[in-house]
């Protein structure tokens, strides 16, 4: 999991530079400060039998849960070798044959989908042992979807890990303006599922609070929501150098970087040491940079060889057009 | 003994769940109740654990019906009417419909949607919406306007590896009859002449093909005049080569539909027969649509807000008098 | 308020012979067993100042807030000079500009819109002492319309009274299908609006509690949720024989008729005597037939003379159909 | 110095504001920040109390609005980006659309749709929804391709009181310049004559107005063709008197859009050119369209599935040539 954070950070520092050089078209939306959320449901979700939906700042979710570098970094230098071949940009990739699911952008939507997804499990008699899992910001809470999605988990007691990263901002809308419950963890009771709480930039708690909500939700205790709170490192996107978060915020607990967190806390119970600390960020500016090296060399996508198909029925063409 | 156009919904349902055991279906009061309009009667008895009742959560119906077919599933999703879809608009136009362009992996869900206007039933329980789906890539919509084609279009429909929007019309529900389910099973995207004629070619689809089989009734009648007339069976694909060659034959077109007036299914079709068949064309191409108002609640005035044998004459006297 | 149920009641009878009798078109939604929700809730609003967009069991509310018979009997029975002059039916109908709203079907979608109309009393200045009401089944709270306008309300903390009449069944749906919740009124903190939850069956509760919640968001305390607990006594629509609902449900607390838990309360305190009942009655049963000898005679819509327009913008049709 | 058509739709945001105190601004971040485009940049400061940052919550920022307007206000609601709207389909379409004909009390609300595609911005910040929203009965829909029509038409809608989706194009945000807000200010329901021509003409709207003004610059120099350019400016009421006119002086049609290709704007005119003027034409009519798949995000392939001025030169070839 720290090994994640610490890859996605540098990842994500990368695009970051690319971007600001011009080599990425559309947006860049980074999880700086979330890794330790991110990272620790990627983490402790079990590639090939889960059900994964990141979101735009699950970058170190997705590196846990197995995501190559190069998958990123073909999908936002637009390599036509990426996962979503040039269609779809940057965080809507995902390999749903795997289990990552390809984000749509409208919030909230894809919580329904894992339940589906967990639904359909259940009734082909495969859903013993698995979970599924999403994370929404705290703005997402504020939509249908969101509700719809949640109500339906609940219903029928699907084993729905429902990870709510509360990072104070929907882009740059406070919370006071997108909630009025005194914690977002509030809700949990009135959709019938567990409600967790955790402080998003403490590394060991959030391994500790969302382990145990997907074990909870493994061994069949339903839908286990999670709340953590913390804030956005950056701006909404690489575009926005989020002026408008006041600075009591940001020198606050929730403005502490997960990651130095972690670091500390895995150098004061000796988990890790400092060298090997050294070594994983090293090794991983290595691997970034290769991937970042190959998807530059790789093709763009070709618009005259381009299969413009939207229906996978392939007789619909052949016939009639 | 004759069995009816939501008997074949049914049945049809009873088939894909008996033979296909991907298949189950999930709506509101589809379970012990059998559905607002019957269409799942028994099923749920008879298919323990496959039949479910959802929230009145329309949006997540979708989104769960997307998540299933991700794994292999085959849900049959029921709107109670096709209006309430427009709460699911969403997770059908953006996630479902894009899915396979995006992904390479398609989303074989089928959404049932009670369509069309019915006496009394008002502005929020008689939409045609087709049009509205149609629009966006990805998606397949289908009319069917008999029993046959509900029998075997709903059983096609799940089928295919793509998100199926099936409008099936309110009206026919009860009041089509035919001896049985069985038909000429043409494919979906495949168009039918349901009325051959040389004056004058209607192409519509859906319940306002029992209206257009009327109106040419009367015009033959009166006047000796012969109307063909065409059901598109499925808005998307569409089906314009059976159009263009009954046009060839006519040298005239009317493109009658139930819904909205502006766009849809009629701008489609006299768009693309004047696109390709411009020097077929005798006359202008006309439209007949409903009126440009919600669907009114009073009998009266609906039945004069959608298309009646009585303006499909008027309009087919114009056209052959042109 | 009594008054106002036995009204209602009676004729929401007539309106069901009428509709057995094949005289309406349409369908026939009645509010039977609901009678005390609605009618207490109808009684404590100010028409003229509040915003009210009942619902389809909210006859008795209606009647409460003071509308005629006579206009319930035109919606019902097709007559042009009902207030949606055909156009639109039954419990859709409403008069905006005297702040009943003509509801669509979609459930839930009601609650932005009465918030919206409190917010822009707001904004004029015209909020002082002013409530918006509006109410909803058990099914109508899974939908997105209901969670976002509900949270809209409760960031501006507007003074709305959502009225949450949980009768067991969303037509044949039951609550264990509709929520996992222990109880809706749980949905409350949620959002951060004040709950209240009260035995819909007891006509002096039901008063009292909608009475209090009303008073508390008219004193700025802002939006109050009402869950009362109830059973439908009738079918989903008088086409419905509603034979899903488990006997043990109407034989217990909830399948109480409300109408005779009034009555009785009313004789007990003293507040009314038989007599009394007898006569309102008496009354409500010669002025409900009145008003649907009325509308019986009143001509229908014509739609030859019908103004086919749905702009109000008169030149977008003068200039250019 | 030159302004933008964003700076025309905040300039028209400010007026409206100054000049009118039943006007407010409610959107997802359009306060303090000013907007995702800078739409309303500082307008929150100048109007306290006027402007407000939403919650994710599209159905009911229209809900609102809804309510807003039935007490005489006249809200502005931004949407984020057009497609977001999908989740508000039901407010727009069933609540705000159909309530000046159920009731007679008219809904006066402006809805910003920021449309269209730009490279990089992928399937969900792309779209071009106004055929969606056309296609229902009691809503105007808005297409402005120029700075000063984005300015004026914005202040027009925000005084009818009716609903108006007013899509504004992304694309011409901060590309589209002009020496000052003020032009002809022609009322909505009116079209334009952008560029005149006797040899084609090519009807469109918003963005493409301008793609199709360079495709006709291109075939003036290599061949002398005189094209003609109508400028819809709204798409519902659809000004089809002017678009009429222009046929009769070219004899040949091309309709022309971004949005997707079955139905929406481009069959609407076609069907309503054919129906009145049917004689006018000397060529069918022919339709250029977006690609029939979602919007792809490399800029490489979102620039071949929106016509360019590359495969308009190719239609009106093929047009001129029949
Ligand atoms: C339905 C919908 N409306 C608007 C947007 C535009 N949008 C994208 S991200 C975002 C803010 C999201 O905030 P939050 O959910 O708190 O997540 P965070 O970005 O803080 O991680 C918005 C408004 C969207 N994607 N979907
Ligand atoms: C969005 C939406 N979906 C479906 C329906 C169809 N429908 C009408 S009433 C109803 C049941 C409502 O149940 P509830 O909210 O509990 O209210 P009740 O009828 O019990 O008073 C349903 C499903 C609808 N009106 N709106
Ligand atoms: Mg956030
Ligand atoms: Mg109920």
């Amino acid at each position: 999991m720290y090994v994640a954070m610490i890859q996605a950070r540098i990842l994500e520092s990368k695009l970051s530079s690319l971007y600001k050089a011009g080599k990425i078209v559309g947006g860049v939306y980074l999880g700086k400060g979330q890794e330790a959320v991110s990272a620790a449901l990627g983490a402790v979700l079990i590639p090939g039998q889960d059900i994964y939906a990141p979101l735009i700042r699950d970058q170190a979710g997705r590196t846990a849960f197995g995501e190559p570098f190069i998958d990123c970094a073909r999908a936002y230098l637009g390599s036509s070798l990426g996962p979503m071949r040039g269609r779809d940009g940057n965080v809507h990739r995902g390999k749903p044959g795997e289990g990552v699911l390809a984000m749509i952008s409208h919030l909230g939507s894809a919580v329904a989908v894992v339940s589906g997804s967990l639904f359909a499990k259940r009734l082909k008699g495969e859903l013993d042992g698995v979970v599924g899992a999403t994370c929404v910001g705290d703005g997402a809470t504020s939509t249908g979807a969101f509700h719809e999605g949640l109500n339906f988990a609940a219903v029928e007691k699907l084993p729905l890990v429902l990870v709510v990263t509360n990072n104070q901002f929907a882009y740059s809308t406070p919370t006071s303006r997108q909630y009025a419950c005194a914690d977002l963890v509030d809700r949990a009771v009135g959709y019938g599922v567990a409600g967790h709480s955790v402080d998003g930039t403490d590394f060991l708690a959030c391994a500790a609070v969302i382990g145990d909500a997907v074990s909870r939700a493994r061994a069949g205790e339903g839908p286990q929501m999670v709340v953590a709170r913390l804030l956005r490192l950056t701006g909404h996107g690489e575009h926005d150098d989020a002026w408008y978060v006041p600075e009591v915020i940001k020198a606050g607990n929730y403005g502490r970087d997960c990651i130095d967190v972690a670091e500390s806390q895995l150098l004061v119970h000796g988990i890790m040491s400092r060298e090997e600390i050294e070594a994983i960020r090293e090794q991983a500016a290595v691997d970034v940079q290769a991937a970042v090296a190959q998807a530059q060399q790789e093709p763009a996508p070709d618009p005259y060889k381009e299969v413009w198909q939207a229906w996978s029925t392939g007789r619909f063409y052949a016939e009639k057009e | 003994m004759s069995v009816t156009y939501i008997d074949a919904i049914r049945e049809a349902q009873e088939v894909l769940l008996r033979d296909d055991p991907r298949v189950f279906l999930y709506g509101q009061d589809i379970a012990v109740f059998g559905g607002a309009f019957k269409a799942t009667k028994g099923l749920a008895e008879m298919f323990p654990g496959r039949v479910f009742d959802a929230p009145i959560s329309e949006d997540a119906m979708i989104g769960m019906a997307i998540g299933a077919a991700l794994q292999g599933m085959r849900p049959i999703i029921e709107m109670q009417f096709a209006d309430f879809s427009s709460v699911a608009f969403n997770q059908i136009v953006n996630h479902a419909a894009t899915h396979f362009y995006r992904t390479g992996m398609p989303v074989p869900i089928t959404v049932r949607m009670p369509s069309g206007g019915t006496a009394g039933s008002g502005p929020f329980h008689s939409q045609s919406m087709e049009a509205i789906y149609a629009h966006y890539p990805g998606v397949v919509v289908v009319t069917p306007a008999t029993v046959a084609d509900a029998y075997s279009m709903l059983i096609e429909s799940v089928k295919l590896d793509d998100p199926v929007i099936f409008c099936e019309h309110k009206f026919l529900y009860r009041w089509l009859k035919a001896q049985s389910f069985q038909g000429d099973c043409l494919p979906i995207g495949q168009a039918r002449i349901t009325r051959t004629g040389r004056h004058a070619t209607v192409v519509t689809y859906s319940a306002m093909v029992h209206e257009a089989v009327r109106a040419a009734e009367r015009l033959q009648k009166e006047s000796g005049w012969e109307i063909e007339v065409v059901d598109l069976r499925s808005v998307k694909p569409l089906d314009i080569d059976t159009v263009l060659a009954s046009v060839a034959r006519t040298g005239r077109l009317l493109a009658l539909g139930e819904a909205f007036p502006w766009g849809g299914v009629t701008a489609e079709v006299v768009s693309r027969v004047v696109a390709d068949g411009f020097h077929l064309l005798e006359a202008p191409p006309m439209r007949l649509n409903s009126r440009d108002t919600p669907v009114p609640y009073h009998p009266k005035l609906w039945a004069s807000h959608r298309p009646t044998p009585e303006s499909i004459c008027d309009s087919l006297r114009k056209l052959l008098s042109y």
